[in-house]
């Protein structure tokens, strides 16, 4: 089992969501982080323009059982990416899981996923 | 210092083009009629809560929208200030409150820039200047209101040109057929503004909705408040201001005054009350959005009504009126349009309850206007909300596909997705996430 | 139109059933007093500032609980406005000044639905609908203002029908013994309603807090403000609004309108200093809430005292009710027992100072009823206060336990943890977490 | 009841000691003017609504701040109403409205705690309470706008030592000099407080920020306001409160009253579309916060000519002084100081603008002043603004060293890292972040 | 050593919190996110009822030594659970930890944790 | 490559995030998060002291290649203590990670860090 972490641009949410459960992987927890990038997301400030240098992002985390975690990461890699690959579009982490639990049900390992 | 004379000219210059007599300066004031300073206080007082309502009316509509366009949102009824406060005075009141041409439009080029009335005073012992202040602030949340119906997708400088576009060509001749002194004035009974302003704003929301079509989304993915304590405080601000809007539409501060101003409390009270009894019996839980949509259907209601009907007919406009509104949303829900913050629900639909509903419930004061019988009466406010209907409707749609094929007024799926904030404004609401 | 004919008749016949003569229709306005717009003004303006304190004090409260709950203590306030709004407007008027029964409480059937005052002026030279309405304001606020004492644990359910039966036989009794004509009439100095609103809602609000027992996790748990920022807007309302509250209580635009607005200020000014300068004292640290608690001390001891000291003792009373609120607030630590928002601390007590207090500071303009002297007069203060916290105690003790045992006031473990927004609304009060 | 006495006896004998007549008990008032109840009530109103511009600055400044510093900002105003409020009733009348000493300075021991007018009425027909109350505001809301020049860097303790000094040795000799009968009563036109209030806050603010220093981190780290909602509310709230602000700076209810309000109004409108405007064209894209700034800069230029030029007037002052505005502010991010919330960019800006602006559209109504021609006029103005910007920058320069050396006013890095919120003040603005 | 993550409902943050301080567990992270589950938590919206796509949730990190894990995740599963486990309780992932620092002292390991 | 996450105090953000550019670290992602500390972050409420159960803290998630991961792990040390270490500094997690890809151009691996 593997947890996939993805940090993509907060506009994209909506459709990763939608191809990731196309591809019928229909779990995911999300949230919100900031992160140092290359890219500036500008903002004006009386007539000044501020680049910030945390720019908000949004985070997912998907555990999936292994057979799964090529289709989790290309369906990512197609829905995140904003017109071919922009700068600031993310990154995708993947970690190895020693054990899952689903708290309801108590099962374990890969039917937990 | 000759160097500042040009800007001086200039101006001379400017008045001179726009055939503006340097009136106030030479005027005659000996034969005006005396100043009420009471009546004055209140009428001051009545204009500065109605300013009140447009902050208000952003609040309310504010927290309604999702996080990332909660700034788009309020700016629609910020910018309906700077724009509507503009032109106001330079032409609306003339269009309002000129001479009548044919009954349709009012129009004296002595009103461009409120010049002729910069020292005058009105029968009712105000300056005319503030009358005109009074009705610049409908003027101004007149618009504002629209924008509610088509919130989360429209692009801000179409949205721009829309409202003043809307504002001359729907709202000036509509205010001056029903009060200004045009075919149906002293006709129609329209208290504080039901056809003129509720009616007229919730036809266009609802035409414009529907040209503009659905948020991307709607109806799939769920669009939650970002904040419903705004909303609260936007409601209760509203409250606040419609006594200005309701008792000061009586140019008094008399008996009339406070009969409408006791109405609007009523109703509004009768409102809320209503909508989460409804709640509560539907749904086992009365909801706090609920509490304040009913607080504006009695208001919406009661609005047309005011000065003319007493303590039971507004708690019973108040209280019926929720329902209706209620209904009337969850119509929209199964009809699947996406008016997004319920313009034609509340302001349309309780617009209408008022105008007809009031006919069952005058206290007769009036005198004169009542001498045909209620029904004549009732027929008259059928005509009154059915020419602000179809007239705001039809130069509405005209309007929004002018725009929308010119300059543009949907905005795009992408910055739909972004947010308007970040999009159209650069901004965003909440500092609150980035950490430093 | 016959099909409308029915309605029309139906409010006829519940009107004929209430035994409402169509009192406006007929009535003649000849012999009345004239109205006065000035001061007509200032109390419609005095009437809209007061209603401006219930979304001021549902910010205020608000701010203060948890996120969870944020929406549902707002709702304690909106619901007042809801529901008193009616209430009032149907019976209170009627059983605060309607003609005496006993001394103990108004009654006047002709007074239902404010229909002998419609078209009524007061000696004051005001419309009577502005004092009923006026009036009706504090009816509302009074009941909102325990709820902060049992926040964040009480069904909204069983907490509308407390307010609703709490105004009829706590409030109208009070209002009517000290302001409407009852057996203290006169007698006792309470210009604006320190016994009669802070007192009988701060001794309610003690009862409540500790017949329901304390939140869950109280003490133990932290429980953190969501939102200052709005807890200081809503004291800054709050404030705004006292300025009608008190000086709309002359029922005048004149001299002792102008002191009672003065000792307001100055009253509010001081306690908030006071208040920041005592935990300097102690903590080295000056804190926002302590600054808006001190205001609200302050707003409170004056209330009692507005139009009938002068700046000293405004300034004085102020100075002291700060350190005495934070004394009383600190021992509801030591004892344990969880009066949510310090309702008793900050009304109760600085409602007690203001009462007792101001006896050493009078002004001494309203003659006759000094005559007697003043350790007459501070008896009479005794007893109005003593009243006040004995008979509001007691019926809200009987009414607490009635209620919680019937449709249940106290919010199960359960809910409390998922909170009441949750819970009891169906609504989170901020979207800003849903990332969508 | 012996025990009460000595409190009773402590408090004669303070008044003694400040050698305070019992005035108010043995006055005469029969021979004063007659109370004009409608103007009474319009400065009844003025004075709340300029009280409301408090907390609308609060949320304005608030909302501009980072969250770690959110309530430490908003304090600034909220401890300017409870010192100042409590100084001005004291001395602070008495200086600015006292007997002239020199033509700089008033002062009459019996106008200490406002003790001689407590029951006087003035020729304006509005008792002398009212009056003290509503410039009260005034006094309270200058040192609160300096605040922003040093938002985010500055000790609570240091700050509010500051505001006292600051009010007692730089607002109430100005506010003589040019209200109060001093030596430039009735020469500069300043009609609501361009130069005592707008500029001398905005020079004082420039100095202090000049003298402190920049923010821990500016310009390199990006600092975004934490709610612009609360920006966007505060804007409303100081629109609405300005209406008071100037209309009520007539001191009357009726034309000028009138007057003031609609040049009010022009000119906030005008400055938002103006800087809106603007931003459209520089960046294509119109912020909200651009579209506040406006609103400010026009409610500012407008201040010192409200009641003395007509519509045309009011227009171009507003749209002329945002580009000027906007401009200043740019001017400071090149020269690389910080001057935290824009006080000098706007209010001393947009001050000079409109008091050196006013001269070219005078309405030339008020008479004799305006006799010896406009340049003569024209250099009055520039008095009037010399003084008050050299004035208060040599005695804030003075202030702002003494006091940082003495009790400390620059807050240190660590302090500034850690939020002032935290601190300073032992608190949290939102406890959202608190997942119980 | 492991990391535990919990994603729970929020409102059994307290009692969790609770019954791991019982359990001897004393440190934890806690941060909001929200999940795709499959429960509705429903809202109202005048009158119309709103399931919400991404449904509020607490993320619970914990640092455990190998020793503590099963403790860890079984105290998680029991005060999680509502009334026996219903669904959206949420699950439980452990991951390997190669290495943890104290940063007041620099300490290593497994006395770091 | 290995994934630093570390939880630090709010206050010591910006110079974290300083020390870590100036060490040649550009990458990060911040999130808020509360912790169950030792330590007290008292606030005044009415004149009483109220110590949160929860205290705000920060989280950093950095993804580095081995050969970087001391020089991270030194770097925070350094910059997150207040004044020689306190109780509350927090604390910092070395987590293994399989695979890491770049969104924009599908790079993976060390290469994608
Ligand atoms: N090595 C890393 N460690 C932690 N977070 C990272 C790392 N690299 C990228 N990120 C996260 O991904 C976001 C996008 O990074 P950015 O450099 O803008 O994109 P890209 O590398 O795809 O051009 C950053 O804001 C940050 O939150
Ligand atoms: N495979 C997964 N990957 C990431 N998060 C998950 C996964 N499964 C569950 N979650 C998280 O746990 C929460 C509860 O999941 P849900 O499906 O509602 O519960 P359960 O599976 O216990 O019935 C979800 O909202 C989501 O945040
Ligand atoms: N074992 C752990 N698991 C998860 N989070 C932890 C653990 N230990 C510490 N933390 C996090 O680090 C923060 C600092 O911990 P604290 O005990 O105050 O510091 P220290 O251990 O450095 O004295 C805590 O608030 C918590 O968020």
């Amino acid at each position: 089992m593997k947890l996939v972490i993805a940090i993509i641009q907060p506009d994209k949410l909506d459709e990763v969501r939608q191809a990731l459960i196309d591809a019928e992987i229909g779990r995911v927890t999300v949230s919100r982080c900031t992160g140092h990038g290359r890219t500036g997301d500008i903002d004006l400030y009386r007539g000044q323009e501020v680049s910030p240098n945390l720019v908000p992002k949004t985070r997912l985390e998907i555990a999936v059982n292994d057979a799964f975690v090529d289709r989790t990461v290309d369906t990512i890699l197609t829905a995140a990416k904003h017109s071919g690959g922009e700068k600031g579009d993310g990154k995708i982490m993947v970690l190895p899981i020693d054990d899952c639990i689903r708290i309801s049900t108590g099962e374990r390992g890969g039917d937990a996923i | 210092m000759p160097r500042l004379r040009p800007v001086f000219t200039a101006t001379a210059a400017l008045t001179a083009l726009l055939g503006l007599a340097p009136a106030a300066l030479g005027q005659d004031t000996a034969a005006q009629p005396a100043i009420d300073t009471g009546t004055t206080a209140w009428m001051l007082v009545s204009t500065t809560l109605v300013l009140l309502m447009i902050p208000g009316l952003a609040l309310f509509y504010g927290g309604l929208a999702r996080t990332k366009n909660v700034l788009g949102t309020m700016m629609h009824s910020f910018a309906a200030m700077a724009i509507i406060g503009v032109s106001w005075v330079i032409v609306g009141y003339a269009m309002c409150f000129g001479t009548s041409v044919s009954g349709v439009i009012g129009w004296d080029s002595g009103l461009l820039f409120l010049n002729k009335i910069d020292g005058t005073v009105s029968d009712a012992g105000i300056p005319d200047l503030v009358f005109a202040m009074f009705q610049g602030k409908f003027a101004i949340i007149t618009p504002a209101l629209i924008a509610g119906a088509f919130a989360e997708r429209v692009r801000f400088r179409g949205y721009c040109i829309f409202i003043l576009l809307w504002s001359l060509l729907v709202y000036c001749p509509l205010c001056h057929i029903i009060w200004g002194g045009g075919f149906l004035t002293g006709k129609a009974i329209d208290f504080a503004g039901g056809s003129v302003i509720h009616i007229s704003a919730g036809f266009a929301g609802l035409v414009a909705a529907l040209y503009l079509g659905a948020r991307r989304g709607y109806p799939r993915t769920a669009m939650h408040p970002n904040n419903l304590t705004m909303t609260l405080l936007g409601a209760g601000l509203l409250w606040v201001g419609w006594f200005g809007f309701n008792a000061g539409s009586s140019v008094a501060s008399g008996l009339v005054t406070a009969q409408a101003l006791t109405a609007t409390q009523a109703a509004a009270a009768a409102g809320a009350l209503s909508w989460i009894l409804l709640e509560a019996m539907v749904h086992k839980k009365a909801t706090s959005l609920g509490l304040v949509s009913g607080i504006l259907a009695g208001l919406v209601a009661i609005t047309p009504a005011a000065g003319d009907v007493a303590v039971p007919g507004a708690l019973i406009l108040g209280f019926i009126a929720s329902p209706l509104c209620y209904g009337a949303i969850l119509l929209k829900g199964k009809l699947g349009y996406d008016d997004t913050l319920d313009v034609f629900g509340l302001h349309g639909v309780a617009g209408i309850v008022g105008g007809i509903g009031l006919t069952f419930f005058l206290r007769d004061m009036r005198g004169s206007i009542f001498t045909e019988g209620w029904n004549t009466q009732l027929w008259y406010q059928v005509e009154g909300i059915l020419l602000s209907a179809v007239y705001s409707s039809t130069v509405t749609l005209i309007l929004v596909v002018l725009i929308d094929k010119t300059v543009g007024l949907r905005l795009s799926d992408r910055d739909q997705e972004a947010g308007m904030d970040h999009a159209l404004h650069g901004e965003h609401g909440y500092g609150l996430i980035h950490v430093n």
